[in-house]
């Protein structure tokens, strides 16, 4: 089943094409790759396919649905998640409240527990709240130190939270910006298991951008390879790092530089 | 319950049995007048920060209050309601207006949104000045009347023309004000705000409906702001929009040094920085004019030197002490 | 149908002599928010205390007026180099500490100006004496002189920033004050050039204003508004745009009155910003 | 020894970005330090240019340490860093932001020759002198950078990711510009994502990883270094 369809995105930032008419889909369970070169357009695309990106031109379903008009939070609300590429969270909270925060869609606190935070209904949901972030910390290894400032968090670890937060969400989608820069080779290992893991025992689809082709061949079922916004190549891992156009793109061109 | 929280509620107790008992020693209806002057300004610098947990700085706060107190004064003298409904009315109707420019608003930030609701303020204030038949214009409104006695069992009929009532009566509506706001700090609500302000792409990206609470902030805060102008035009007894007046830009530039000075990132910041600047010039008449001086000068130093404000002294004090310790044991 | 004319003629006048000390008060407040970060709330007071230390020169030492406004603009500027590095350099940008500092700075100003010289208006000699008469109506020459100097000013800080080194180096700092650094632009040592530079023009808008009409201590919050509005207009960094936006304003606050009462003429203005900011913040003459 | 950098440790809130690099260039060379995004090289190159101090260890210049200076002072002395982004002066024109690159310098017949021999290299730049820079393609945009680097007449050129957002034959194109350059007897220090660029035109290399150096070496070495090829080409 096509989980998520991309039909003819198009994205103008003034006269540059940051994305031109791009097609794919996604099925169900599946580990997407959306590579290509810095400034290729990956991450203007994975904006647009969360919604905090407008698209000048084109159509995005999910689940069937199109979702193209559609502001960020209500395709949250739909099972879109995102993970940011930067170490985007919540500064001002622990990495247990930043997982709270994340359970805003699971949580029914409404306006009554506004005005009584201390009334035992009201606790008895943040308590179950505090539970069920405790059990996502824990997947991702971080149950540890839930009462440690997110900000401190070595950079690995806030990759982690970041995934954390976004589990918490319960999507059905994952969209993860860059999910392995700057990390060591043990912290890279361990997202990657984190990733695998999550697809296999959740059945969550995911979409991942990465310009690093390695990781990307480790991690992928397929991927599309894109180039100044214009999709060059889809296909399996091995199929798209043997593409003709790929490498050229990917590489540079072979000519050395200084004797031409 | 642990120890120190037991012992920061006994302290609030304590304030608040010593706000209300502090009246009848003072005695006159001079010093009455100053305090509830000082209790309308916590409410409103205290919606103030209200907004500012979102990282944005209204200035303005004195527009909606006028919104209140305009509103409040009206309904009780045309069309006779009570001072009770007057006063949530004003407050409802700030809020309302609040709520119907929200969406627009609060889709700016940083000096956009700061220079927006000062020039709000001000279309506010000239609206106020010059719709003659419903403001009374330049002339302003006159005689608002008090609120209604009120009889309370055991304790019988309670006058509120006289100063020292309505300063009980302006107290326990603040204070009631204080606590819905305290509670709504210690929500779920604000923890939302909080979140919105560290990383809006996060909170919507995790299904916050990021303008919906934004609006949401800035309606509770004018709502606050419009109950303090209702308090104010039933103690003025007067309202007038004049530009060095009460809803003059000044009003509201000088609620930010209130609660700069008394500590922006805390609850009781607002009320402390209220109370100590407003004492000051209080303690400072001898100064006469120059008592504006005096409070810049504070404000500058605390900007400079003690950024958390008054509110924050107790830690400062303890890191400078744990210092001075460690120094002594070295 | 004359005496219309002359009215028109006499609030165009009026208009245009206001616009340029809008826009010299505007110019500074552009100034110093984009190299320096900075709202600065107190330039109307810089305004106001430029005004009373010319009345000061000209009533108790009996300077000439023209040579009181250049010793002004020379002490603004000095106060200015002085609260960039004394008050607002250590807020380190801090939006609200900027803001607070400001506003303490305002009434620091006013009460000074209050205690030293009294609520009583003053009044500083004037630019000019006598009419110029123009389709038979007589206007002011203060007006025009007014003008000149404001005109005279704008281009000169223009040539400055477009033809100097450190002119440019401004321009630099406020659109990449890093790209600045890697050039070897010092914004620590722009930044006081701005506040002086703005200080300075605030004080010779402050001694114009002081001339054609009178001084208070509180005549500095008027011309700060009109300045928040310009370069708002005009586009918050961009200087033709507080020029254009400036002559503008002028003439609305010159020509409204004639047809529509002082209510319409303050709020219009106001409602503009407000429209403006809610639909398109980077102002009309706006980069990007 | 024209340039040294010796235990670099460079922290951002907390976090060591930098762990400990060293690297060391002769007068004359072309360098090039090549690691992957959030690798940490933007890092070392505003350190070395001064923008972001180093928590501990030495940048030496000719000898002298230079991790203590501001970055105008490190203009002066001779490094000119082209930065990641181009960091350009967006509303001025194409020939204010070169004029005002030679902000340091007081000879005006040098200014003007510098102009000249910029434009004869640059034509583009020259075509388009009075456009503002914004309205430029992303390639003209990295000569003007390049050239405005160049205003300050540089011992040591730092070049971070020239190639980044260009198309093949532009990477090609600014690759010749560099060679030039380093021909004309500027040193040159290249960070690079793009390794086959990078290595092609330098003389030798570091390749850093998560704040590391991981691997250091000749060009043509680390070019068939099995390292360098899984990591940095893909192959």
């Amino acid at each position: 089943m096509k989980l998520l369809q991309v039909q003819g995105m198009n994205k103008r930032f003034g006269g540059l094409k940051a994305v031109s008419d791009l097609h794919f889909d996604v099925d169900k369970g599946e580990i997407f790759g959306l590579i290509g070169p810095n400034g290729a357009g990956k991450s203007t695309t994975l904006n647009m396919i969360d919604g905090s990106l407008s698209m000048t031109g084109g159509k995005i379903f999910f689940k069937g649905h199109d979702i193209s008009g559609l502001s960020p939070y209500k395709r949250a609300g739909l099972g879109i998640a995102r993970v940011f590429q930067r170490d985007v969270l919540f500064d001002s909270f622990t990495v247990l409240e930043n997982v709270l925060t994340g359970l805003h869609l699971n949580s029914n606190l409404g306006i009554k527990d506004a005005l009584m935070p201390f009334s035992p209904g009201t606790r008895k949901k943040e308590q179950d709240l505090e539970n069920k972030a405790m059990e996502l910390l824990d997947f991702v290894r971080l149950s540890d130190r839930p009462g440690m400032m997110a900000v401190n968090l070595p950079h690995g670890d806030q990759r982690s939270l970041g995934l954390a937060i976004a589990m918490a969400t319960n999507p059905d989608l994952y969209l993860l910006d860059e999910p392995l820069t700057g990390m060591n080779a043990e912290e890279t290992s361990f997202m990657m298991e984190t990733i695998n893991k999550l697809r296999d025992n959740m059945g969550v689809t995911i979409v991942v951008v990465e310009h690093n082709m390695k990781a990307v061949i480790g991690l992928c079922d397929r991927a599309a390879v894109l180039d100044y916004g214009v999709k060059i190549a889809e296909g399996t891992p091995s199929e798209v790092t043997a593409d003709e156009r790929v490498i050229e793109a990917y590489l540079g061109t072979e000519q050395d530089v200084v004797s031409s | 319950m642990d120890s120190k929280r037991l012992l920061s509620i006994f302290g609030v107790l304590l304030l608040i049995v010593f706000s209300f008992a502090i009246a009848p020693f003072l005695g006159n209806p001079y010093w009455s007048s100053v305090l509830i002057m000082i209790v309308i300004n916590i409410l409103l610098t205290s919606s103030l920060r209200t907004i500012f947990i979102l990282d944005e700085v209204s200035l303005g706060q004195v527009g909606f209050t006028l919104i209140g107190a305009y509103v409040s004064a009206l309904v009780v003298m045309e069309l006779g309601l009570s001072f009770w409904a007057g006063l949530i009315l004003g407050g409802v109707a700030s809020a309302f207006i609040a709520m119907a420019v929200g969406y627009p608003f609060m889709k700016l930030k940083g000096i956009y949104f700061s220079i927006l609701t000062l020039m709000t303020t001000e279309i506010l204030r000239l609206i106020a000045y010059s719709w003659k038949p419903v403001t009374g214009g330049q002339y302003g409104l006159t005689g608002i009347p008090s609120p209604n006695p009120l009889t309370l069992p055991g304790i019988g009929e309670i006058n509120f023309s006289s100063m020292n009532n309505y300063y009980y009566l302006a107290l326990t509506i603040v204070l009631v004000c204080l606590f819905i706001m305290y509670i709504i700090e210690k929500s779920h609500l604000s923890r939302k705000w909080i979140a919105i302000k560290d990383a809006d792409n996060l909170a919507l990206s995790v299904g916050i409906n990021v303008m919906k609470y934004k609006v949401l902030n800035f309606t509770i805060a004018c709502f606050f702001a419009g109950l303090a102008g209702g308090l104010f035009a039933h103690y003025q007894g007067l309202l007038s929009a004049g530009a060095t007046g009460r809803f003059g830009v000044m009003t509201t530039l000088n609620l930010v040094i209130y609660m700069v000075i008394g500590g922006k990132s805390k609850f009781s910041g607002p009320i402390i920085g209220t109370i100590a600047i407003m004492l000051l010039m209080e303690f400072a008449r001898p100064l006469d004019n120059l008592r504006p001086m005096l409070v810049g000068a504070v404000a500058i130093i605390f900007v400079l030197l003690l950024p958390e404000g008054i509110a924050g002294l107790p830690v400062r004090l303890k890191s400078i002490g744990k210092k001075y310790v460690s120094g002594v044991l070295r | 149908m004359e005496t219309s004319l002359s009215f028109v003629l006499q609030a165009i006048a009026n208009g245009l002599a206001m616009g340029g000390l809008y826009i010299l008060v505007a110019l500074g407040l552009t100034l110093i928010l984009s190299i320096m970060g900075i709202l600065q709330l107190a330039h109307g007071e810089i305004y106001m205390i430029g005004a009373y230390l010319v009345y000061y020169l000209t009533s108790s030492l009996g300077i000439s007026l023209y040579i009181a406004i250049l010793i002004s603009m020379g002490a603004m500027g000095l106060i200015g180099l002085v609260l960039e590095r004394g008050i607002f350099r250590p807020c380190k940008g801090d939006f609200l500490s900027v803001i607070t500092v400001a506003i303490a700075l305002t009434l620091i100003l006013r009460s000074y100006a209050v205690a030293q010289f009294g609520l009583f208006e003053r009044t500083v000699p004037k630019l000019a004496s006598g009419s110029l008469v123009f389709f038979g109506v007589a206007v002011p020459k203060d007006r025009f002189v007014a003008m000149l100097i404001a005109a005279a000013m704008s281009v000169a800080l223009y040539l400055f920033l477009k033809m100097t080194r450190y002119g440019q180096a401004m321009f630099a700092c406020a659109q990449n004050p890093e790209g600045a650094r890697l050039r070897g632009i010092n914004p620590d040592l722009i930044s006081p050039m701005a506040m002086m530079i703005g200080c300075a023009l605030a004080a010779a808008g402050g001694a114009i204003a002081g001339s054609i009409w009178m001084l208070t201590p509180t005549m500095g919050t008027l011309p700060l508004v009109k300045g928040l509005i310009i370069i708002v207009i005009g586009g918050m960094g961009s200087l033709s745009g507080a020029i254009v936006a400036g002559i503008f304003l002028g003439l609305m606050d010159g020509i409204i009155p004639v047809f529509f009462g002082p209510v319409v003429t303050s709020i219009a203005p106001l409602v503009i910003v407000v429209l403006i900011l809610l639909v398109k913040p980077q102002g009309l003459f706006g980069h990007g | 020894m024209l340039f040294q950098v010796k235990n670099l440790v460079v922290r951002y809130e907390g976090a060591e970005i930098l762990k400990g690099i060293s690297l060391e260039m002769e007068e004359g060379e072309i360098i090039t330090l090549i690691g992957n995004n959030g690798a940490g090289k933007t890092t070392a190159l505003r350190a070395i240019s001064g923008l972001k101090s180093p928590h501990s260890g030495e940048i030496l210049f000719r000898g002298q340490r230079i991790d203590n200076l501001l970055p105008q002072d490190i203009v002066k002395r001779g490094i000119s860093q082209v930065p990641e982004g181009r960091a350009l002066f967006p509303h001025m024109s194409v020939s204010e932001n070169i004029r005002i690159s030679g902000f340091l310098r007081n000879d005006k017949q040098g200014i003007k020759e510098d102009l000249d021999r910029i434009y004869d290299s640059f034509p583009v730049l020259k075509e388009r002198s009075a456009q503002r820079a914004s309205t430029l393609s992303g390639g003209e945009q990295q000569m003007l950078a390049i050239a405005m680097a160049l205003m300050a007449r540089p011992t040591l050129l730092l070049l971070d990711e020239p190639s980044t957002g260009l198309s093949p034959k532009m990477v090609t194109e600014i690759g010749r510009v560099i060679y030039n350059i380093h021909k004309s007897g500027t040193s040159v220090l290249l960070v690079e994502q793009n390794a086959n660029l990078a290595l092609s035109l330098a003389q030798r290399g570091y390749a850093i990883e998560t704040g590391k150096i991981v691997l250091s070496g000749f060009a043509g070495e680390l070019k068939k270094s099995e390292h360098v090829k899984r990591a940095y080409l893909g192959q």
